[in-house]
């Protein structure tokens, strides 16, 4: 399927997450997915000013403490240990998603399994088989103003992760606007993939070929440069 | 992420003609009074922002606060669940002679309404009102053998509110039976604007003591000596 | 239509808000209507623990303070100056309905222009002219584990103010289930008046005349005995 | 009104089979471990409460608190947004081999329906789960737009939860990020058991921070040194 060889070319996580951390604007409310996602904070750009909520209730939410010092009634969504910076608050649990589910959020990023190009989103599960588990996701879906991926452009064993339509279970319906993949960034609008950047290394025709639905070109596609020792 | 505005003048410099503006306080508890008369003030010497839809438990009293704004004719209508009492003369008169429009939301209803619009809940079911004129036209459901009456979520284009202590990034404490609707309402609006008593760097608020995260709040405004609305209203005052 | 001059016998409000308090259980959490309910907690059994809730989110406040040493931003919803008990707590008007609605209160005490003998209230109202005001009263009436009225038997011309069913716009449907009268304690129950207590002074036939449904006997009818010097 | 009880066994003494029992705690912050231990050493002494179904966040991890419930075989479902953990072994093989029910709700959707059973609102709209499979059979609602799914309040006969400070008419706060459910389970059950790690007279919470004013608690117990879940957790703890 592919004239190319992805893991040659393709961005780490961390160059992944590099990028997304770009975007993220000064003065910001931003929720970070568990797992992957989370890695983006450590990458956010010198002088913004960004506060990050957790869903189990903490605003203003700071590094990881150093081993030995966790304080366990202080963790984040993912069930880490955090620090709180100055100006943090606590509320509880119907508060927490009231900020999500209001449109308080100005960015939430998330994982993927696949990405729809008219915006939905499969993250939750790939099946019917083993144990189910939701968390916040279908929360975070809705609500934030801007809700964004981080993901491989292809799956491990190299199928599309960007696609016509999910065939894994919906965890929300056309809510995705950006995804940052290991290949390229890419804008969903008007029920279209819209490229926006893409490895300089890799063709239009190569990117097509990993992707499962037509990528549409408008404006400039700029090339996708990020640090390499990350 | 400094939220800090240095005047009342500049806080409420941004709110148009035709503006829905939720305002905290309860009786003469909780009301942003300094932010209010600002806004009075820029409305007596600009002429905006004019008919405005102002949001508030009740309808003012006395020639101070809301009942002012509605005094000055820069109220087009009202959203309250109490207008009328001894000494709100200035929504009486307007709405006796038709000059000003009503909702009349029952309390419970306006709170929660309020707070599901902060909440992204754009409906709710509710007991109040069911059988009742105020209920007239809205769709009712019956949960468990009960009938409740559907409401929707109240949201606004600016909402006033008074904190005690504030910091920079716009957490914020009440005093006593201030709270009432002010935190909410901080949810509800687009851009909600806080004057506080006293206003700290951010952290002098302890994390588990904060009632209002800053996530809520636009801009904050120091007012470190605020009038107390049921004085002013007990002692004639007007403005 | 009377055969008796009410006036001569009829309690004072007073005697009736000292009636309604003798049925405020110990350890209850209860709200007192504002203006004529309000008297009821003067007169609280000696012994009896109870928390009064006010809707703009106070819990556990006491007796008003002395004259000059208001503070007001501590008030009731009836704007009157209050003072706290130890434990009070305050809250924000949303929790303060979810006390309401969620069943939390014992017991609710209101006035009323008209209550029918299937329970619906009418009392925020007695027409379309003059600036209508609703406040809490639609909220109250639901969610309360006990919903009791205190009122006059009859209005100030004469007319019943139990009726068949209510001619004044409604506050609650089918939401009263004791009322206490200038002249007797009924209960409402399968949408009918029930009869508990009435002054020894009027009869059942003088009574039923100044009341606009029937009043049912189920069981004893004991004597409406109250202080007289109140 | 003095809430107090004097031990576990006591406050928990009253749960009856088939009981439908909110737990607190979200990960391993804020659950009440010492009531859940009080709970199971009740049923392995008694056979009872059996059958229980349990809403809370997660469904256990480790050999601890609720993870140790569904393995002595007194859980018969589960209500949570998150049962996938790697140490949740306990509900993974029951659920996997068919023995113990699971409800999956997304954690906001958990989050609001426990707050409107507190508040007495039978249905809400929310925009979670629209178009997915945890929507099956729900109904919808097009409002301004957007496509809603109608959720139901979620009550409990009991609540178990943990506050930090506490008083003998029931008001608590919490510590940190345990207040997580902890607040609004305890306005959901019918019977709202708190543990304290410090319990004090009835005034010794300044009202203006009260996070759980008292009405919500029926039972308080004062459990001065309690353990911590995520501490147990990691270093292998068995109940």
């Amino acid at each position: 399927m592919t004239d190319f060889n992805i893991p040659d070319v393709a961005l780490s996580n961390a160059q992944i997450a590099w990028r997304a951390a770009q975007d993220i604007e000064d003065g910001s409310y931003v929720n970070l997915g568990i797992g992957f996602p989370e890695m983006i904070a450590k990458f956010q750009p010198d002088g913004r000013d960004v506060t990050y909520h957790t869903e189990n209730g903490v605003l203003g939410f700071g590094k990881a403490p150093l081993e030995g010092e966790e304080d366990w009634d202080l963790i984040n969504a993912g069930k880490k240990a955090i620090t709180l910076k100055p100006g943090a608050s606590f509320f509880h649990h119907a508060d927490s998603f009231a900020m999500v589910r209001g449109g308080h959020l100005d960015l939430a990023v998330l994982g993927a399994y696949q990405i729809a190009q008219n915006g939905d989103l499969a993250n939750w599960r790939v099946g019917s088989k083993g144990v189910p588990a939701v968390g916040g996701a279908m929360d975070l879906v809705h609500g934030a103003k801007r809700v964004a991926v981080v993901t491989d452009h292809v799956t491990k064993d190299g199928k599309p992760k960007l696609v016509e339509s999910c065939t894994f279970p919906l965890t929300g319906v056309g809510c995705v606007t950006r995804v940052y993949t290991s290949l390229a960034v890419i804008d969903i609008a008007d029920g279209k993939f819209v490229l926006k950047e893409k490895l300089p290394a890799v063709t239009l025709a190569q990117l097509q070929s990993v992707t499962g639905a037509t990528l549409h070109i408008d404006g400039e596609v700029a090339d996708l440069i990020v640090p390499e020792d990350l | 992420m400094d939220k800090t505005i240095p005047n009342l003048e500049k806080a409420i410099s941004e709110i148009p003609d035709g503006a829905q503006i939720m305002i905290g306080g309860f009786g003469g508890s909780g009301a942003p009074i300094e932010l209010i008369h600002a806004l009075i003030d820029r409305f007596r010497a600009t002429g905006s922002p004019k008919n405005v839809t102002v949001i508030n438990n009740n309808a003012g009293n006395g020639f101070i606060g809301i009942a002012a704004m509605i005094k000055a004719g820069m109220v087009g209508k009202m959203i309250c669940s109490f207008p009328r009492s001894s000494n709100a003369e200035a929504f009486n008169e307007k709405y006796l002679a038709g000059d000003i429009k009503l909702e009349l939301v029952p309390q419970g209803t306006l709170a929660e309404r309020i707070r599901a619009a902060g909440a992204g809940i754009p409906a709710f079911y509710t007991p109040s009102s069911f059988g009742t004129e105020l209920a007239n036209g809205k769709p009712t459901e019956e949960f468990e053998g009960k009938r409740y009456v559907r409401e929707r979520w109240l949201k606004a284009d600016f909402a006033l509110i008074k904190g005690q202590e504030g910091d920079t990034v716009g957490n914020l404490t009440y005093r006593l039976a201030g709270r009432n609707f002010n935190p909410l309402m901080a949810m509800a609006a687009d851009k909600t604007i806080a004057q506080v008593t006293v206003l700290g760097a951010a952290g002098t608020i302890n994390p588990e003591q904060v009632i209002t995260p800053g996530i809520f709040v636009d801009a904050v405004v120091e007012v470190s000596n605020p009038q107390q609305e049921e004085v002013l209203v007990r002692t004639g005052v007007v403005h």
